[in-house]
C-alpha cells in the first residue's frame, strides 16, 4: 500500500468516524504500523493546512480526528443555523485549569482549591465534553473524580497534556516558618502543662 | 484509608534533584499532591517511615543529607509521637496544622492556576471553533438499535434550537410562523364536518364545499371525503347547469372512514 | 471572495453539516449565487475524484453532501465495526423531538420545521428504532407518517409520552423565551438532585 492509498484511507475512515480514532486500529486495518499512520497524518494535516482547506486533521493523544477549519467557523454556524460555541469564562477556564493539572480530581477538590462552589461550572463543562468523569474515588461517601477529555485537548490545540503551559511554582515560602510555629506552639503547651504538673 | 505507600523514589532521584525542593515543606506538599492524597487522611507514620527509610538509603549512597531535610525529619517523629500521645484538645491542635497546610496546599495551586488561565484562554480560542461532525452509518453492522438514554429535558434543547434558529439569522418576524398548522386533515373528521354542512344548507355544490377550504390538504381532504360519502350512499352529486350539486340523502355513516388507513 | 475560499467554505460547511446542505443557503451566506456554489462543488468534487481521496462530493437535486469514499468501505467498516454505535447527533435530536412533540408527522413536516431536508437523518432514526411509520396519510402521494416508538419511551426512560416535559405554546410572541425558562428549571432540578445524591 503506498503513501497515497494510506493517506486517503485515513481520510475516509476518519470521516465516516466523524469521533477520534485510534491510530492503533487504523494501523492494525492497513497492515502497517502507528508510526506510518501518524506519520501520513501528519502529512495530510500539513497538507490540508497548506492549501487552506475548510477540514484538519488534529492529533490527539493516540487519536487522530478530523474537524472543520476555525476559519470558516462563522460561515458554519450562519449556514446551519447553529449558535457560535460561547468562549470559556473565567471561572470555567479555572475549573478547567484544576482538572487539567491535577487531575483526577474531585468536585471537593475543585471548590477547596477556588475557594468558591463550582458544581455549576463543572457542570457546564461535562455538559461541553471538556471534562468527563472516570470513576469514584474510595473514600467515604465516593465521590465521582474527572479528568479532562479528548476534546479538552483539541481544544487546548494540544496533542497531549504534558504540552500544557509549565504552572507555575507559586509556593508559599513561609511554608516551612509556618509548620514551624505550630510545632513551636505545640511545644510551648507541652512545656506548659509539664510546669503545671510539676 | 490504609497502607498508603509513598513512592518517594519516583519523586526525587538523585542530589541534583534533591536540591530542586526548597524546603521540607515542599517536599510533603509534593509527596501529597503526587499520591492524590488529602492531607486530613495522611498518616503520618506511614509517611515517616517511608521518609526515614529513604533519608538512610541516601547515606548509603554517600550523598549528602541536608540539615533541613534531618529537620523535616524531626518534625514528623515529634508529630508523630504527638498523634500517638494526644488527647482530645490536642488532636484539634493538629488538625489546626493539617488545616493550614491544606489550605496553604489550596491556595498555591490557585495562584499558579490563575496564573495560566490566560494563555489557556489564548489557546482555546481557536480550539473552540474546530467543529467535529457526527459519525457515518456504517453500511453492516448487526445491530443497530439505540441503546442510550436521554433526558426529556435533551428534547427541549433540541427544539429550543429548531426554533430560535430563526432569531440568528433572520430577527423576530420568523418566529412567529415557525410552527406550521398541523397538516393533517382527517378523512373521518372532514366527513362529519361535510354532513354537518350539507344538513344546515352552508352549501350545495360541490365547488361552494371546495371553496370552504383553507389549505390546500384541506381541500384535498374535502374531495376524498365527498368520494368516500358517495360510495357510501351518503351523498348524491347530481349536474345542473353545468354545476355539480351535492345533497345529504342517507343517514350518518355508523362507521366513519378512518384518518389513517394503511 | 475568490474561488478557493468559496470551496473551502463549502468543504467546512458540508463537513460540519453531516447531512445535505442546500446550495442556495451556502450562496445566501456567502453573498453569492446559487450557480457559483455548484460550479465551486464540482470542482472540489472532481478533484476529490481525481485525487483519489477518501471523500466525495455529491450533490443531490438542490443540495450537496460530504460522504466517505465507496472504495474505502471495507477499510472503514473494519476500522470502525468494534466502536459503540454513535449517540445521536444534534440533527437526530432536533428531528426526534419534532416528532416526539408533534406526532404523527410527515417527512415533509420535519423539513418545513427544521427548515433543511431531513429525510437522511429520518431514515437513521428509523433504523435505530426510535421513530416508525404508523400508516399513510390521506392526501395526495400519501405520504408515510411517523410517530415515536416504544424504545423512545425506553430511551427517555418514560412511560408515556404525557410524561415528557409540556412544550409551551410556540406560535406564541414570547414562546422561545419561555421554553428557555422551561429548559433552566429543569435543569435547576437536576442540579439539587445531584447535590443531595452528593
Amino acid at each position: 500500500m503506498d503513501n497515497l492509498e494510506i493517506r486517503s484511507t485515513i481520510e475516509a475512515v476518519l470521516f465516516a468516524a466523524g469521533e477520534p480514532v485510534p491510530a492503533e486500529r487504523i494501523a492494525l486495518v492497513l497492515g502497517t504500523d502507528t508510526d506510518e499512520v501518524f506519520k501520513c497524518a501528519k502529512q495530510l494535516a500539513d497538507e490540508y493546512s497548506y492549501q487552506q482547506r475548510g477540514i484538519r486533521l488534529v492529533r490527539m493523544g493516540d487519536s487522530l480526528q478530523l474537524c472543520s477549519s476555525p476559519e470558516f467557523a462563522q460561515s458554519i454556524t450562519r449556514v446551519l443555523e447553529r449558535r457560535k460555541p460561547p468562549k470559556l469564562s473565567q471561572s470555567a477556564l479555572e475549573v478547567l485549569a484544576i482538572c487539567a493539572y491535577f487531575q483526577p480530581v474531585t468536585r471537593a477538590y475543585v471548590d477547596q482549591v477556588r475557594g468558591v462552589d463550582s458544581s455549576y461550572t463543572m457542570g457546564l463543562l461535562l455538559e461541553r465534553g471538556l471534562i468527563e468523569p472516570c470513576g469514584k474515588l474510595d473514600v467515604t461517601g465516593r465521590p465521582s473524580i474527572y479528568k479532562t477529555s479528548e476534546l479538552f485537548l483539541r481544544t487546548m490545540a494540544i496533542t497531549n497534556l504534558s504540552e500544557l503551559p509549565k504552572l507555575p511554582d507559586m509556593s508559599s515560602g513561609d511554608g516551612v516558618a509556618q509548620l514551624k510555629s505550630v510545632i513551636d506552639a505545640l511545644k510551648s503547651d507541652e512545656t506548659e502543662q509539664m510546669e503545671i504538673v510539676n | 484509608m490504609e497502607n498508603l505507600t509513598f513512592h518517594l523514589e519516583g519523586i526525587v532521584k538523585s542530589r541534583d534533584e534533591m536540591q530542586d525542593f526548597s524546603g521540607p515543606l515542599n517536599l510533603i506538599l509534593m509527596l501529597l499532591s503526587k499520591n492524590k492524597i488529602e492531607i486530613r487522611d495522611l498518616h503520618i507514620s506511614e509517611i515517616l517511615d517511608q521518609y526515614l527509610e529513604y533519608i538512610s538509603k541516601m547515606k548509603e549512597m554517600d550523598l549528602d543529607v541536608a540539615s533541613e531535610f534531618v529537620q523535616m525529619a524531626s518534625h514528623l517523629v515529634y508529630l508523630k509521637t504527638r498523634t500517638l500521645l494526644a488527647g482530645e484538645e490536642e488532636i484539634s491542635e493538629l488538625e489546626e496544622l493539617m488545616n493550614s497546610l491544606e489550605q496553604l496546599k489550596c491556595h498555591d495551586a490557585y495562584m499558579s492556576i490563575k496564573a495560566v488561565t490566560s494563555e489557556l484562554a489564548a489557546k482555546a480560542e481557536q480550539g473552540i471553533l474546530l467543529f467535529s461532525k457526527t459519525p457515518e452509518p456504517l453500511k453492516k453492522t448487526c445491530n443497530k438499535t439505540y441503546t442510550y438514554s436521554h433526558e426529556p429535558q435533551e428534547l427541549l434543547a433540541a427544539l429550543l434550537s429548531v426554533f430560535s434558529r430563526g432569531e440568528i439569522s433572520r430577527g423576530e418576524e420568523r418566529v412567529g410562523t415557525m410552527v406550521p398548522k398541523r397538516i393533517i386533515y382527517g378523512v373521518r373528521e372532514k366527513c362529519s364536518q361535510l354532513i354537518e354542512i350539507l344538513r344546515c344548507g352552508k352549501a350545495h355544490t360541490l365547488s361552494e364545499l371546495y371553496l370552504l377550504s383553507r389549505s390546500r390538504s384541506e381541500l384535498i381532504a374535502t374531495f376524498i371525503s365527498v368520494l368516500e360519502l358517495c360510495s357510501m350512499g351518503s351523498l348524491e352529486i347530481t349536474e345542473s347547469d353545468g354545476e355539480l350539486a351535492v345533497s345529504f340523502i342517507g343517514e350518518v355513516p355508523a362507521v366513519l372512514p378512518e384518518l389513517v388507513s394503511d
